[in-house]
């Protein structure tokens, strides 16, 4: 065998061992960081008395909602946030960003989630 | 008067591409329109196939200079400077000196905007997949492998292996720097795999599983917060890069454009980098490959090798996915069903599909495609740091 | 101390532009805002005229760097390098430089996002139409003759004389080459004549024709398959630059663009071309064209002769078109209102729109716009075929 | 083979960032992601944080060619060319040498795409409110003295006391030329404390107003015509321009970005400045920005001493626009409420919006928001053409 | 007359002839397409019973609808498709090119056209 | 003090003064263009019996219309215009320009705008 067929073999071989490592270092890694993010939810949910990580995400929401549903939902629902939600005294929502809040009817559904957790109670 | 004006006529007839047309040109033309085919009314692969096919037409009419390319500076041999700029050059000649050979900046933006709109949570769910994404690579090792029986060098092997990893830009970055002059077919032949992969891997994985085995169902993925999302692509990029220094210019690229969609807080770029820019590359990227696909140039044995190593990478990354998800479930709780190791390939997101398509056909209630995006998104990674990987090892 | 504020207020004050300002600088400004009224105000050719006139004061304003460029390279008799880079260059300047002068890419950019937005189909559906659009091109010869017998050499007449295709960017390009020291002027007389078109023609269409002829109408232009959208922009491609290399730079960015239209396929990179790309390149494009009407250099003679030769280049091409449309009513079945020939000096859309004031001001119910359309987007590739022959013949 | 084996092992692992990484890079690192944090948590000025931030963990691993550069030539003693191009440069690094330090052209970029975001009204109906914007650049000023107090030479002084002018494009653009070993941290610093300018204004504000100055009313401004708006970025380029013609480069691209904003008739050219371009323009800039944040370049005592200056800086120019405009109120009839000079400092539009709410905050009815973004634009002018003071008397 | 003069006029002369002679060819060219187009509407006519390309494009259909009402009109004729169409068993529309044609409105807009076609039968 | 430091000391004095200077000669250019505009105001005024000019700008109306509600008032008050307004003779709207109007309804503000003046007349 001449010496660059050898070379090129363990180049090969050596590839597979160190892509495989480092991709195995990596899942480890998203685990260590997961670990961490559930940590950190334990840790706010304690603080704050619910999780509010664990509710459906903005995203997965909006996907069964039409941008008019999701306007309409959101200013609806930010009357409720502003009258009910402040004075059960959850959370400290105020000036700009309550404002921000009513600004558009999407981010109104980041209240509606905050609903579902009142009521949920 | 008149012989002047017949002169004229001479002069004009001579300097139409009828005198230097070959063969190999009208065969490559021929290829070209067969690309356009396939994009429009296959609609295998559009965004690369159809500006690849109108390129290599445009370069196989002779004689015109879109495709050409002077250097700046031509020296003689006591470094003298003989000759400094020239009109000479194309459009495109100059986005594939600039944009590839030289400077090799078109992958890496290729790569920002696909940052832009990858959504990694099925992986991030899940980040043993990325371990079906890394045995996927094997395909990568095996064609490295032919690729020296075949007789090619070790730089000539790495750059045609990496057609295995199915990743185009990671194809063409790679090429671009190894092996110039094949960078073309390369590209090419990676992009038309990638376009027939529901053609290539169905056989494959019915070959290597049993019936029940392409009917086992997978739990529902754990749902991922914002916050992990956020990390995950700056804890890739840390790691990867500092064990692969070489991974940087293709993996960072890729998680600053995903660090950019999962913020938040900036819209304008994460949806530029996903659109406008991303749009603007692929033009001129597609259109550069193309015009590398001269008939003179390309038109020889090689081109059958490198078509046929194409051919055995992606099988052999569609078998040593199914095959190490197979081994992984002799040691692991949650056992995932061995399509999804066959998605690994990359060919974001046609190879997802075919595993979906397979364990449906199987079972009409069984849905695999958020799990096989796992593997999917993770062959990407997997494939830039074996570019990564060979560069290291082999560049000047 | 009070010296030392006192010289420095000196060094301020001698640095200022009042000290280089000349009589041609302030005329110079006087037309840049002549060019924004007319751009604003008037709304001729805005796109064109509303940057360029910016361009025209910014560089008018003495001492800036803005329209700079020093080359990379400042070579000795010995051919060794005296100086490289300068930070001494300013963003315009490059652009220009790099944009026109060395590689002459802007325009076939503009191609490429005409062609995106560009409908053949009335061109499809009557292709004898070509021939009109070729006719209009007389324009062009006839102001090379003019030019040649004013006393410009070959190169310079040639590129004085494309000004008669009413085509901004392959004015532009042809003059990049052929006669860069008079870049902006051709250009500024191309577009200004393409903004007062619908002064221009009518008189001349009046001339030439009857008030029956102007009340032809026309018949339904035949529908157009998809299919065949596709394939034409293709075929002209092939058979353009086949016959004229030299034309490959501005016919094939035309028609890639309008593939990526028709074919409907790759609708990102249609809209990309067609919009966000078109309108960087047209910025650039056009601020770089106001920078080369630097007063000193554009304020003489040479200018007054260009505008009236641009001028007999319009009008004779208006000409032509007609005379060629009556000539071929002789011969064809399918007659054509020969007001549709003026059309084909290009200019689109707005010489067609003239043709069809004309007709429909004769009669109320004749529509022959979509007929006009034909030559109009004809002339383009005529002129462009045009540039294509002037290049295989003088450039060197 | 074993042998060969470890042999390669050996080669990767000494090829990994861990052999090269140092302690600087490493509290870069976490600078970096702090940069991500207030980024994406506190949203302080996330255009700019989080690329910075990105690229600024991308440089600080080590071993990759990111963000290096080669020059295209490298010479000997006799002008000879030992070296032409080279693979070995990076997508940010080349972003960063022809995008800023050999050419220099992001920032200007960057200023055509603000001047279509801009709207000059406030300030066309107050034009006196040119001079807060003035009188805030006391803070450059000042900054300049203290950087020549700690030791900096005239060229550093002046790149870092442009700082307090609160313009990120503008601080940039000098540094880029007078001081380019340290333009990444003057831009960061300038970044954070416009990100800051909520916590650094409101007490110097309170120290050096009355209540009853605060609770100031101001009459409603008044209409702006059309007319005005488009002949008031034509104006200030020419005046400027023609009196600091090293302001140019930013003066004038603001500008031009302006007529094409408020002309109405250029409305693609507008839309594609103010966003496609801007936001590419802004992906390569903070890039670029972040990549210059090498932690063995930066963590020195001189960017200890820049973080204070720039401090220094911030509060002059608030305090020099407060109380000229109290200096203003001796002499005019109709007062200005004092909190708006604050707002002379740029920083826009957060130093306008401190204003707004401080007056707010001692009179619910009061609302002086608009009128605070006369001065907030107006210190944009201001900066520019202190930047091109300096430019003028000290740039070589 | 000097030579230079001379050999512009030429240059013009040859010009004309060039470029018209170009441009004819073209034209015949683009004929040849139309032809082509022609003969393999008729063939596809001939194959299948009906002719799918002299349907006024969708394009021209679009003009006359909203986005709303295309995709109203699309989804409705979708159902259609599916129920009639399919037996008809003209064409063989099914998996993911069904789902493709339900999933945008505009699209049904294709399917209308075959509505069309098939009430016209 | 060393030469340097004197420098710089005279660099800072001018440049304070130079740039408020400049300034100061903007702010006085500006309140120059917008005496001009004033007085080609009063000149149209003059000429044309009303000043078109010192209506809000669209942009202010802007403020408090959706575009909707600017399309709805925008097409109200072109048919208003058509009908009355060119009655009125006071501009003379046709052809291209007054379909331009009609086209969008946010360039029907324009007309509401000259609708105020009408009926303030
Ligand atoms: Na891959
Ligand atoms: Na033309
Ligand atoms: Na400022």
């Amino acid at each position: 065998m001449n010496p660059e067929f050898t070379n090129g073999v363990t180049l090969m071989l050596t590839g597979i061992v160190v892509v495989m490592a480092i991709l195995a270092l990596l899942a480890l890694s998203i685990e260590a960081v997961i670990m961490v993010d559930n940590w950190m939810k334990a840790r706010a949910r304690a603080k704050d008395g619910f999780n509010k990580e664990a509710i459906p995400s903005e995203t997965r929401m909006m996907e069964f909602l039409s941008d008019e549903e999701a306007a309409a939902i959101g200013l609806a629902l930010h009357e409720y946030i502003e009258m009910q939600y402040r004075q059960a005294g959850v959370l400290n929502i105020s000036g700009p960003e309550a404002s921000r809040w009513s600004a558009s009817g999407r981010q109104g559904i980041m209240a509606s989630r905050l609903n579902v957790i009142l009521r949920g109670k | 008067m008149l012989e002047n004006f017949l002169d004229n006529f001479v002069k004009v007839f001579s300097s139409t591409g009828f005198s230097a047309i070959t063969a190999p040109n009208l065969l490559m033309l021929a290829v070209g329109c067969a690309f356009i085919y396939m994009a429009i009314v296959k609609e295998y692969e559009p965004y690369e196939l159809l500006p690849i096919g109108l390129g290599a037409i445009l370069i196989n009419l002779p004689l015109h200079q879109m495709g050409n390319f002077f250097p700046v500076l031509e020296l003689n041999e006591a470094g003298q400077v003989v000759k400094g700029f020239t009109q000479n050059a194309g459009l495109l000649g100059l986005a594939k000196e600039y944009g590839l050979f030289t400077y090799n900046i078109l992958p890496p933006l290729i790569f920002l905007g696909l940052g832009a709109i990858t959504d990694f949570s099925p992986l991030i769910a899940n980040p043993k997949m990325l371990l079906l994404g890394g045995a996927a690579q094997v395909g990568v090792f095996v064609a490295f492998f032919g690729s020296m029986l075949m007789g090619f060098d070790l730089n000539d092997s790495a750059a045609i292996s990496i057609i295995g990893g199915a990743d185009g830009p990671t194809t063409i970055y790679i090429n671009a720097i190894l092996a110039p002059e094949r960078l073309g077919i390369t590209a090419v032949t990676a992009y038309s795999y990638m376009g027939l992969v529901a053609i290539i891997q169905p056989p494959i994985i019915r070959l290597l599983t049993s019936k029940k085995e392409r009917m086992m169902k997978m739990e529902q993925l754990r749902p991922v917060s914002k916050r992990t999302k956020i990390l995950f692509p700056i804890v890739i990029m840390i790691i990867s890069i500092l064990f692969i220094p070489m991974s940087a210019p293709l993996i960072s690229m890729f998680m600053i454009g995903n660090v950019f969609r999962e913020s938040g807080v900036v819209d304008r770029l994460s949806r530029t980098s996903a659109n406008e820019l991303l749009n603007i590359v692929t033009i001129f990227l597609m259109l550069c490959i193309g015009i590398t696909l001269e008939g003179n140039a390309v038109c020889n044995w090689e081109t059958i090798k490198i078509l046929s190593l194409g051919l055995v990478a992606f099988a052999a990354g569609t078998a040593g996915g199914i095959l190490f998800a197979k081994v992984m479930n002799l040691f692991t709780k949650n056992k995932v069903n061995p399509i999804i190791g066959a998605a690994g390939v990359s060919a974001v997101p046609m190879a997802a599909r075919v595993a979906q398509e397979i364990a449906h056909h199987e079972d009409p209630e069984n849905h695999i495609l958020m799990h096989a995006m796992g593997p999917n998104v993770a062959g990407v990674i997997g494939s830039a740091i074996v570019a990564g990987y060979f560069l290291s090892i082999l560049a000047k």
